[in-house]
Formats: C-alpha cells, structure tokens, sequence
C-alpha cells in the first residue's frame, strides 16, 4: 500500500460524496460547495496520477493543471455565488 | 501575422477594450466582429485552397505544448461562428433603446459576446484536451452572463441552473482528462486512438462525453437547456442556441472522428441519445405554449439529429454521414440564430409570445414572420436549403448502409419538426381579432433585417453547398 | 509515513462529509475550509508545493471567505421538500467513486511529459518547471484561464451583486489590517519573485496580495468610490491585455504565438507575471467585494 | 438565332424578382415581364440545341439542357408565358396587388421554364415546387372568398403532391444511386417510387380524382394566370409523367389499366361536370381536366403497348402543344370579352373566340384535329387487351370537349361587359389566337402530316350540336331552369355549410379571452438535483459500458495521427 493509493482513494471518496451531495441535494449554496469539493477531488487523483513514488517528484504538468483549475473554479464559484445571491434578493420581487 | 492567432486574440482584446470603454462598447464590438469574420473568411479560402494547417504554440510541440489544428471542419465552424455572430450583432447594435435600463444590457452585451467568440474560436482550433476544458469554462461562463443580461427572475434562475449544470460538466470533462493523463500520459487531441485501446483510457473518453453530453444538452442531460434559451434576451437565446451548445457537439464530432471505429459504442450511445433528444424535443415543442419555449425544444430536438448523424458515421474518415453533420449544424446555426431573433420581433410586436394569440389583424404577414417561414424550412430540411442537403448526405450515408430504422427515425423527427413549425407558420397566416392590447409595430424598420439575412443565408448556403462541402474535404487529411 | 497519509485521508473525507451535511452554514463553509487546508498540506505530500501553496490561499482562503459571505446572505437552510432519490444516488455515487478509484489507481501513466519538460527547461527561461508549463510551454491555457477570471469579473459586474459593506469586527480589526496588509505586499512580492525558481508564481502572489486588500477592505480603510471601483476593474482587466499584448508581440518577433524570443524568456515571463499578480489580486478583490452599491436587508 | 447560354433561362425571371425588391425598379420590372420568357423561346427554336449547361456548385451540381420533347414544351410554354405576362400587366395595371401578382408571377415562371431545363433531379424539384407553390398567389390574388377557399384547397393538393414526388424522387435516387432525372425512368427505379412520382405529377395534370383543385383555382385565378396555369403548368405534370414512366421500355398492364380508369373516368365527368357551371371560366377548367385526361389515356396505352411509344410520344406532344395554344386563347379571350362593349364589338370577339373553340373541339382543318388525329393513329398501332374502347373514349372525348365548348360559348355571350377593363387586353389574344392557327408550324413538333379530311371526323361535332339544340329545345319547351353547379363539385359541397365572410379566417383559439392574458402561473419547481442524478447516472452507465466492452487494439493511424 502506497502513499499514492491511499490519495487515490482519498480523491474518488470526495468524487463520490459529492456526486452524491450534487444528486441529492436542492440548496444552492450546498449544491456549489459540492461543486467545490468535486474539483478538489478531480485535482487530487489527478496529483497522486502525477507523482512518481520512485524518484518522489510530481509531473509539472498535472501540477500546472490543477492550479489552473483552481483559479478556473474560484472564478466560476464567484459568479454562481453572485448569481445565487441576486435569486435570493430578487425572490420577493 | 497568422489569421488564427488573431482569430483567438481579436475578440478577447475587444473584450477587454468593450468592458472598460462601455462608451465604445458599441462600435468596439461591431469592428471587432466585422474583423473576425473577414478573418475567419480569409482562413476558409486557404484551408480549402491549401488544406489543413497545423501550429504548435510558442514552438513547443504537441505532447508537451499545445497545438492548433486548422482544417476544413474547424474553419467552417469558425465560418459558421462568425456568420451568426455578424448577424445578431448587426441586432443588437442596431436597436433602439426605448428605456434606460437597456442601455446597460446592451453595454453589458458586448464584451460577454466578444469573450464567447475569442472562446469559441479557440475551442474550434484547439487541438488539446485541457485547452479545450478551459476553452469550454470562458465559454459556459460567458455563456451565463449572456443568459443572465435580461435580469428576470426566470432568467437569473435559469441562469444558476445552466452554470450548476455547466460546472457538472466541464468537470465530469476533467476528470475524463484527468484520467486520460493517469493512462496515456499526455493529453493532447491524438491520443484519442491510444485511449481507446485500453480499459482505463475507455473509461476516460465515456466521461469526457458525458460532460459533451451535458454541455450540449443532449437527451436526456437537456434539462437546464430550455429553460435558458427561452428566457434570455431574444439575442441572447441566439447566440446560445445556434453556437454555444454546437461547441459540445463539435467536439464529440473531433473525438468521434479522431477515435475512428474505436469509439463505436460512444457514438451508438450519441445516437440513441440523439434519436431520443428528437423525439422528446419534438413532443415537447408540440405541447409548448410560449413560442420562445417551441423554439428552444425544437433545439433539443435538432441537436438529437446532429447528434444521431454523429453517431452514425462510420468511423472512416472518407465516410460521407460526418460531414451532413456538419453542415447540420452549419444550417442550424444559421437557421436557429435567424428563429431566434424573428420570434424576438415578433414577441416585440404582439406584446407576448403565446401560440394561441399569434393571430394578426391582417392577412399579410410581416418580415419577421417570413423570416421564421425560411428558417422552419430549413430546420424541417425542405429544399433547396442547407437543411435539406444535410439532410440528404445523412440519408444517402444511411440507405447505402442499408439501416432503414435510422432512416425512419430521421424521417420521422422530420415530419415531427414539420409538425411543430408549422403550429406556429400556420397561425401567422391567419387573419383574426387577436393582436394583444399592447401591439404596435415598433417603429424601427430595419429590425428584421438580421433575421431575413440569416434565413437568407440558411437558404443560399443550400443552393451554394458545394463551398462547405469541398471545405470539408480539407479535414483530417 | 503511510500512517500520516491514511490519517490526513480520513481528516479529509471527514471533512468533506461535514461540509455537505452539517444543517449549520457556518459550520459548514468552516468545515470547507478546513478541508481545503487538510488538502493543501496533502498536496505538500505528493510533492506538489506550487499547488498547496495555490489551493490555501485560493482554494480554502478565498472560496471560504466567498462562501462566507453568501452564507451570511442567503439565509439559513431550508428543509428540502419533495422526496429525494437519496438510496439510487448513493449506490450509483459510490459504484462510480469506487470503479474510478480502481481504474486510477490501476492506471499508470507513461513518462512522457518528464523527460520532455527535463529537456525543455533549459531554453525555458525559468527553473521552476511549474512556472516554465504555465508560463512557458503551455501559457496559452493559462491566458484562457485569465480570460475565464475576467469573464467572472464581467458576470458579476453584470449581476451587481450587493457591495460589500465593511462591518467592524471589534477592536482587533484596524491594528490587524494595518499589519497584514504590509506584510502581505512583502509576502505577493517575495512570492512573484521566487516563482521563477523556486514553489510561488502569480497565481499565489495575487492571492496573497487580495487578502492583503480585503483586509483593508473589511477595516474600511480602502477608499470605496466609483472612482477607486472603476480603478479596480481596468486593473482586473489589465492582466489578459498584458498577456493578450504580450502573446501578439511575441508573435511578430518570433513569428509563433507566445513564443518568447530567444534568452529574453525570463524578462517577458516575470513581466507577465508582475501584471498577473497586480490584475489577480485586483479581480479576486472585486469579486469579494462585488461592484454595486445596494441595500441590504 | 442568338446562341443564348441556358442558364438564363430560369435567371432572367428570377433576376426581376430580385429587381422588384427594389420600390423604384417595379415599373421597369412590370414593364420587363412579358420579355422573361424570351431567352426560353430562343433557346427552344434554336438550330441546333443550345449547349448544356453545368454548376457544380449550384444544389447537388445541377446541369442544364434542351432534351428531345422538351424542345417543343419549352417552346410553347414559353410563348404561353410571354403573351399571359402581357395581358396581366395591362389587365391588373390599376390593381392594388399587382407587384405581388408579379413577383409570383415570375417565380411560377421560373420554376415552369426551369423543370424543362434541370436535368438533375434536385434541380427539377426545387422549380417544381417553386412553380407550384408561387402559382398559390395567383390563385390568391384577388382575394375574396371564391379565392381564398380555392387557394385553401390548392395549397393542400400542391403540397400533398409536392411531398409524394419529393418522396419519389428520393427513393428513385437512392434506389440508383443516380441523381439524374433521366434515371428515374430506369427499371430499377422501385416501383414506389413511380408511383409516388406519378402521383405528384397527375395531381399537376389533374387527373380525376386528383384534379379537385383545379376548376377552383381556374375559376378563381386572374384570366392570365388560368392561361398559364392551365396551358403550361398543367403540362408540367405531362412532361414529368413522360420523363419519369418507364414509357416504350417495357410493358406494365396493371399501371396502364390504371391510368386509363382514371382518365376514362376524367373524359366523362369533366363534360359532364363542366355542362352544369355557370362560370366560362370553370367550363373551360373542366374541358381542361377533360383534355389532359385524353393525354393521360395516351399515355396509359403507351404503358400497355411499348412498342407504340415511338408513335404516342410525338402525337401526345403534339396534342399538349395544341391544347397549350386553344385553351390559353380561351382563357385570354375571356377578359377581351370584358373590354368589348357594343355589341358589334362582342359578336367580333366571340367569333374570335370561336377559333379555338373549334380546334379545341377538333373542327377539320384545324389543329386540334390534327392533333387528335395524329394520336388515333398511333393508339390505333397499339394492340392490348382493351384497345377496342380508345375510339369510343376519343368519339366521347370529342362529344363531350364540343359540349362544353358550346356552352362555354353560350356563357361567353352573355357575360356582361366591365368598364374599366383596358382596350388592349385584347391584342395578347389576338396573338394567341393566331398561335392557334399557326402554332403548331412555329413550335419544333416535327413534321405534320396533311391530311385529308373524312365526313366521319365531323360525327362528334355534329352530335355535340344535335344535342344541344335538343337539350336547349327541351328546356324551354319545358321551361325548366337549372341551378349553376358551383366548380369543385365534392368540395364545394362540403363548402355548402355557410362559413362568414374571409373564409380563410379558421375558428379563433378555444380561450379567446384567456389567449393574450400572460398566466400568472408560477413555472414548476426546479429540481435541480434531478439533473444531477442523471448527470451521475449518465456518466456512471457511459463509464461502466466503456470499462466493460473489450479494448479494441489500437488502430494503424495512431502514429500518424497528430489532429490535423
């Protein structure tokens, strides 16, 4: 059992639960950080994917990856919460 | 310079100019689409004079970098792209604003629009898997803002669907990239075949084309989609369903063809998936009350048929059945954007959009209304226009094959979308006392002038569809 | 070393779970940011140190405050209606969380990227081989990426949503803003600067530098005119025209798109870069803040 | 002649269409209509043939020729074309309506001289259909009632018949794989597929019982526009039938049968029908169904007998040539009947009008008994089971075509004069009347035969005659009174239940006060998490079904394949 295995597992465990969260639940502000959790999981298998248990070092490129996708997801995280901000202020209009 | 660096970089430098100038937001956003469709223009005419073209950006080849490869396919969606683009843009910058709050829509219009283009033009060139998720988040996003600009309740609400929804799905197009790394170790457009030829790259390519499937809206991942595309602005709603949703397909029909008959189980769930979509949508827009709901359900339908023509080609490359998908969706870009916007000015004219209150007080249908005839026609795929050759390539592909039930299939979405097109034509032509209090001819003559010039086009491009055609030829070769 | 890991991947699935279950908003957008620290110090694990030090400041700082924000504005939780699939969502969710563990774990991938990025860095300009990818090899997806920052900024520029309307937070605060906000500036810079060889980069700078801002913000020691809001959103945008300027310019001199010309990489990249930062921080910043003024209730 | 380059042909009246989008231009497009069909009239007569002409880039590649009888059809039509387009713009030169009239005017024009021309099969629909469908506006133009019920049931016959030729056509074409019209007369054309193109073709012709339209709009229609649309485009149906028939190939008893039930039917109800209208434009409607079910019989026998192709075609040619020219004199004589006031003026016109009337009944020595002639030799070459009824059907063909000319006649007489009605709508029938006489040694028809009359080729005349005067002796003897039978005979009864005024005006929707007021009706909840489930679900099976299914190896292209 490798460190690599374990994170594997880690990742697709936060898959799930929030594929579950995503299927399951109506708020939207839930719904979002389900979103939120989902990439943190894709970025986590996709790193241990990167690391090489060997030599110890991970890809560059999967690591350049995911920091793209952070900044991709706290961009589209903004507007879902301003959109979901503007439905809650605008639902007695 | 090259044509498709400008191409990508163009729109989004009119983004930014449009965004921080809302003075010249206007007259930026004109320029910048009028540029970007005599771009567009000049690469057609060499592509499909001098055949595919391959870049690698900054010089770093493909494995590592990232390439753009512009061949046939991929400069006639960029063609498509900056038809309809010039089209509703003309719209748009030509309409009176009656009240102040439009203003800021309209302001607010163009750098959304100019950022959909630069995304668009860059998810038709890319040649790389993560490239084209970060193509498709500028798009989805932009795509949101453009949902959003009318600021109704119904549209905000639509909106945070359609972006929930669109999130889901660029993320489920992750992980498939993501997993397509933890197998082949590189994520570029020509590993597809090598992902086909294992369990894991397998699984990685059935996720990339649930998240398509989702931001295509493809049956039965469609539910944000009507719901969007009837309650944005009648500009917005065009551009969406005429180009934003064909990005997702253009791309299943890249992969579809990059895989060749590796991915033959993918594209019979595409085509069950489309044979579906056509008749949900088709039963939908027979039930739908408000014209803008038909519209978007005929989407549904439409992007079924596109998506069943994927689906069906055989995976050689020379095949013809790809390529009536392709001009499927040249036509029904051109067709939608045009539908769109008629149902826009009718709805402007009448007060409302309700079927059953179309009637008008005379018999004489005005231009909006012969608009929406052209466009129906070719969405039903009547001749001559480029519905009906699309139409016809996907059935010749078809009977030479011998697969009758497909046949039946399309030539029952066929007669459905005649159906339904024609519970709206119909009621033009009649006469009655039924103009809602409301009504007036709004006073700006020219504003069917967008819609008639791309039902126009829709039409010529069926009498010209020889030019898409050898175009084509210049695909993956 | 194995039982650290197992330990942090059990504190991040329990994490998780408490983020998507617990009924308290609070409790759980904490509970959030908790797990994007846990993931974070996870990621210094797998040796990816650019993208921990990336996802706790991005990751957990700002989604968190985001999420606090909208937890404080929507309201607490309100019981579902309706009948939910919850059993078939669980068994499907689970059946996919577990195949996909399967298929990655069994998965490994070719060494293809390595060696390419070994024999490149050379000519790349930086020694930090994240920076020489997002910058260098692959900077066109980093420019699109920029462009979806700045997409968001227009979105919520359209949306106009609610300006943020500084509340004190007791005594503490103005001292405290007074001496992060410095500390922050010094922080954005050493890590700009180091980011072309060493964990650090745009990304990470900018970020710091946004909490350094909304730290004043939320003192109520920035000045808030249109003015100084107009000021932030040329500056959000500035980031892409730079890059987009830079990436035509390249062009005419090299004659391919984002090719920096020979031995001047480092100068365009760090320039680039410097425009980064300023434009990150300012976007982050204003998508915290939002842009108009509106009453709240 | 002038070599004319064939492609003008169908671009010259398109080309006004385009121009009289153009306010200012219409003058000088209304001026210009009559010299459209010209570029067709040269091509026709042009010694030799005009080159084809092909573009590649124009529908499926479409090529443009003058083939054997097309000839003669393109020649007559187009003289058709030319001599209506001038009486219409003098006739409706104070209408409100008559740049509309026009423009579809011109389109059905185009489309009627283009099908002769389009040697693909692309091509030849889309003129087809473009033919039919603007000739809807001309059935419309004037706009009352009369009008708008017959456009209604037009439009429904036009489109039916649109759809079971483009059905046709298509089966023909993936059947052969060829795209050529010319193909769709081959053997391998599925037998469907015939008879689906037929059908979209007897509709045109009007063949019993698909000619339901036709006395309605024949009635209804502009006098120009009845000349065209029974002269030409009802001779659009016979060119397609005689393109697409697998004719002197091959034997097909059972479709000949057919065919003659369905014109012998036509040659006795049209006269029969026609006797009891009050209109003299719905009796010359129903000589016309009468007329072309004779052609159809022509046909008919050529299915069952192959070997006397070679003898019907030229004969049938002939006749539809001559038919062309006596019922468009007709027709055209109707609004010169109008113009004329006094009565030394009407009695000049009805003599006129004789003229055709008499050909058209096959007086010896003019071209309809030529005509006829010329096809009861070449039915008599033919030998079949039910050969012995074709001179009975052509004596009562004759009979009752005599009938109906005698009261189109009597009907003519008595019709009032309009004022208002220009002069000179008089000269196009003049000319028309002289293509009558003449026309056939204009048109390419071939050579014709003299012949020597019999007293026996007055037989049918004479008996008209006799008949007549008994019947007009009888009534009045009687003093019996007929009630007009309105034209469309089944569908006019079905129109017997009053409707009010614009009858196109369907019944208003059900909720007509709720139709305009926006329900207030909150749309359903969302839910949200039901997308996702299926997203979950969708990708889950996607993923599981693509685990599962076996790699396959990787194919050969993969180290040649980088995109592009």
């Amino acid at each position: 059992m490798t460190s690599d295995l374990v994170y594997h597992v880690a990742g697709a465990g936060l898959l799930a639960i929030a594929l579950w969260r995503l299927a399951t639940c109506r708020d939207t502000l839930r719904r979002i950080t389900a979103l939120n959790v989902l990439a943190i999981g894709i970025a986590m298998v996709l790193l241990a994917s990167g690391h090489d248990p060997a030599t110890g070092v991970t890809n560059p490129v999967p690591q350049a990856f995911v920091l793209t996708g952070i900044v991709v997801l706290v961009a589209v995280t903004a507007a879902l919460l301003a959109l979901a901000e503007r439905l809650e202020g605008s639902s007695d209009e | 310079m090259n044509e498709t660096s400008l191409l990508v970089s163009l729109p989004l430098i009119a983004a930014l100019v449009a965004a921080a100038w809302p003075r010249a937001a206007t007259i930026t956003g004109v320029i910048a689409t009028l540029g970007n469709a005599g771009l567009a223009v000049v690469l057609a005419i060499r592509i499909g004079q001098g055949g595919a073209e391959a870049e690698a950006l900054g010089g770093w080849a493909a494995p590592l970098g990232i390439g753009f490869a512009a061949d046939g396919l991929a400069a006639l969606m960029l063609v498509m792209t900056a038809l309809v683009g010039l089209g509703v843009s003309v719209q748009v910058a030509g309409a009176p604003l009656p009240d102040a709050g439009r203003t800021g829509q309209r302001t607010a219009f163009w750098p959304l629009w100019l950022a959909t283009l630069g995304a668009m033009n860059a998810l038709f060139l890319s040649a790389d898997l993560f490239n084209l998720y970060v193509t498709f988040e500028i798009l989805g996003l932009a795509a949101v803002g453009l949902t959003a600009l009318s600021g109704t309740r119904t549209a905000l609400r639509a909106a945070f669907d359609y972006l929930s929804a669109g999130l889901a799905g660029s993320l489920l197009l992750l992980l498939g990239v993501a997993l397509a790394y933890a197998t082949a170790g590189r994520v570029d457009l020509a590993v597809v075949p090598e992902l086909a030829g294992s369990h894991e790259g397998r699984v990685a390519l059935g996720l990339i084309f649930a998240g398509l499937a989702v931001k295509a809206a493809l049956f039965p991942l469609h539910f944000w989609m009507p719901a969007a595309h009837s309650s944005a602005a009648p500009e917005a709603s065009a551009l969406l369903s005429a180009l934003v949703v064909k990005a997702a397909i253009y791309v299943a029909l890249r992969l579809s063809i990059e895989g060749g008959a590796a991915v033959e189980l993918l594209r019979l769930v595409l085509a069950v998936a489309g044979a579906g979509a056509m008749l949900w949508g088709a039963w939908h827009a027979l039930r739908a009350d408000r014209l803008k709901l038909l519209v978007a359900h005929s989407t549904v339908a439409q992007v079924g048929l596109i998506a069943l023509a994927i689906g069906l080609t055989t995976g050689a490359r020379d095949g013809t059945i790809w390529r009536a998908a392709a001009l499927l969706m040249l036509s029904h870009a051109l067709a939608k954007a045009a539908m769109f916007l008629a149902v826009g000015r009718i709805t402007e004219e009448l007060g409302h959009d309700r079927i059953s209150g179309l009637n008008r007080e005379e018999l004489r249908p005005g231009a909006a209304e012969f608009a929406f005839a052209i466009a129906a026609i070719s969405l039903i795929g009547l001749p001559p226009t480029a519905g009906f050759v699309g139409k016809w390539l996907l059935l010749d592909g078809l009977i030479d094959r011998g697969a009758w039930p497909w046949v039946a299939l399309v030539l029952l979405g066929t007669v459905l979308s005649a159906a339904y097109l024609a519970r709206v034509v119909s009621r033009c032509l009649r006469g009655g006392p039924h103009v809602a209090p409301g009504a007036r001819r709004p006073a700006w003559r020219a504003g069917d002038a967008a819609a008639l010039g791309l039902a126009t086009a829709a039409l010529a491009l069926g009498l010209a569809s020889a030019l898409p055609l050898t175009l084509l030829d210049a695909t993956l070769t | 070393m194995i039982a650290f890991d197992l330990a942090l991947a059990a504190g991040i699935l329990l994490c998780a779970v408490s983020a998507l279950t617990r009924r308290d908003r609070t409790a759980s957008v904490a509970a959030f940011m908790v797990l994007g620290l846990l993931v974070a110090l996870s990621w210094v694990r797998l040796a990816a140190p650019d993208v921990a030090l990336a996802e706790a400041a991005i990751g957990a700082g700002l989604t968190g405050a985001l999420f606090l924000r909208a937890a404080r504005r929507l309201g607490p939780l309100r019981p579902a209606a309706g009948r939910t699939l919850a059993v078939p969502a669980a068994l499907v969710a689970s059946g996919l969380g577990g195949g996909l563990a399967w298929v990655f774990a069994s998965a490994s991938p070719p060494a293809i990227y390595a060696p390419l990025v070994a024999a490149s860095l050379p000519e790349s300009g930086v020694s930090n081989p994240v920076t020489a990818v997002l910058l260098n090899f692959r900077a066109w997806d980093t420019l699109l990426e920029i462009a979806v920052l700045v997409v968001a900024l227009l979105v919520a520029n359209l949306l106009g949503s609610r300006r943020l309307v500084p509340v004190s937070l007791g005594e503490m605060t103005l001292p405290f803003a007074r001496i992060v906000a410095p500390i922050s500036i010094l922080l954005a810079g050493h890590l700009l600067w180091q980011g072309s060889s060493a964990p650090g980069g745009a990304f990470q700078a900018g970020a710091v530098l946004a909490g350094g801002l909304l730290a004043l913000v939320l003192a109520g020691l920035a000045p808030t005119g249109t003015l100084v809001v107009r000021g932030a959103l040329i500056a959000g945008l500035s980031g892409l025209a730079v890059f987009l300027i830079a990436a035509l310019g390249s062009e005419a001199l090299t004659g391919s798109l984002l090719g920096y010309p020979n031995r001047a990489e480092k100068v365009w990249i760090v320039a680039i870069e410097a425009a980064l930062t300023l434009s990150i921080a300012a976007t982050l910043c204003l998508l915290f803040t939002g842009f108009e003024k509106r009453k709240t209730s | 002649m002038i070599a004319v380059p064939l492609w003008l042909v169908p671009a010259l009246p398109l080309a006004l269409v385009a121009l009289s989008l153009i306010p200012g231009a219409r003058p000088v497009v209304r001026a210009l209509v009559p010299v459209a069909p010209l570029p067709a009239l040269l091509a026709a007569l042009a010694d030799p043939v005009p080159a084809p002409v092909r573009l590649d880039w124009l529908l499926l590649g479409t090529e443009f020729a003058v083939t054997g009888m097309a000839r003669v059809f393109l020649a007559f039509t187009a003289l058709l074309w030319a001599l209506s387009a001038w009486q219409a713009i003098r006739l409706l030169a104070a209408d409100a309506g008559r740049d509309r009239f026009i423009t579809c005017f011109l389109l059905a024009m185009t489309g009627n001289l283009g099908l002769l021309l389009a040697q693909d099969i692309a091509a030849f629909y889309t003129f087809f259909a473009a033919m039919s469908l603007a000739s809807w506006g001309l059935v419309l133009h004037a706009g009352g009632p009369a009008q708008m019920l017959a456009g209604r049931v037009y439009i429904s016959f036009a489109v039916a018949g649109e759809i079971a030729l483009f059905a046709g056509l298509s089966l023909g074409a993936f059947a052969t794989g060829e795209v050529q019209l010319a193909a769709m007369a081959s053997l391998e054309v599925p037998a469907l597929a015939t008879v689906l193109m037929s059908v979209g073709f007897l509709v045109k012709l009007g063949a019993v019982p698909l000619h339901l339209w036709l006395p309605l709009a024949h009635a209804a229609a502009p006098a120009p526009a009845s000349a065209v649309l029974s002269g030409a485009m009802l001779k659009a149906g016979l060119f397609g039938l005689m393109t697409v028939l697998p004719l002197g190939s091959v034997a097909a008893p059972e479709s000949a049968a057919a065919l003659a039930a369905m014109a012998l039917t036509g040659l006795i109800l049209a006269p029969a029908l026609g006797l009891l209208q009050a209109d003299p434009k719905a009796v010359l409607a129903y000589s016309s169904v009468g007329q072309m079910s004779l052609m159809a019989l022509g046909l008919a026998a050529a299915l069952a007998a192959p070997e006397a192709w070679p003898a019907i075609g030229p004969a049938l040619v002939l006749l539809a040539a001559h038919h062309a020219f006596a019922k468009a004199a007709l027709f055209l004589g109707v609004p010169a009947v109008w113009a004329s006031s006094g009565p030394l003026l009407r009695s000049a016109v009805i003599v006129g009008l004789a003229v055709p009337a008499l050909a058209l009944a096959g007086l010896p020595g003019t071209t309809g008994w030529v005509a006829k002639d010329a096809l009861k030799t070449a039915l008599g070459e033919a030998s079949f089971g039910w050969h012995v009824w074709l001179g009975a059907a052509l004596f009562v063909s004759s009979l009752g075509t005599s009938l109906l000319m005698l009261r189109a006649g009597a009907l003519l007489i008595r019709i009032e004069a309009r004022p208002g009605t220009p002069r000179d709508v008089g000269l196009p029938w003049l000319a028309m009347t002289g293509l009558v006489v003449a026309g056939l040694w204009v048109v390419p028809v071939g050579s014709v035969a003299p012949l020597t009359a019999s007293l026996q080729d007055l037989a049918p005349l004479a008996a008209a005659a006799l008949l007549a005067g008994l019947f007009v002796a009888g009534t009045r003897a009687v003093g019996l009174r007929l009630a007009p039978m309105p034209p469309g005979e089944i569908l006019a009864l079905l129109q017997r239940a009053p409707t009010s005024a614009p009858v196109l005006a369907l019944p208003a929707p059900p909720r007509r006060g709720h139709a305009l007021v926006p329900r207030r009706r909150e749309p359903r909840l969302p839910r949200p998490e039901r997308g996702a489930l299926a997203i979950l679900t969708v990708a889950a099976a996607l993923a599981l079904a693509m685990a599962v299914t076996a790699p396959e190896p990787p194919p050969q292209s993969q180290a040649t394949a980088p995109a592009g």
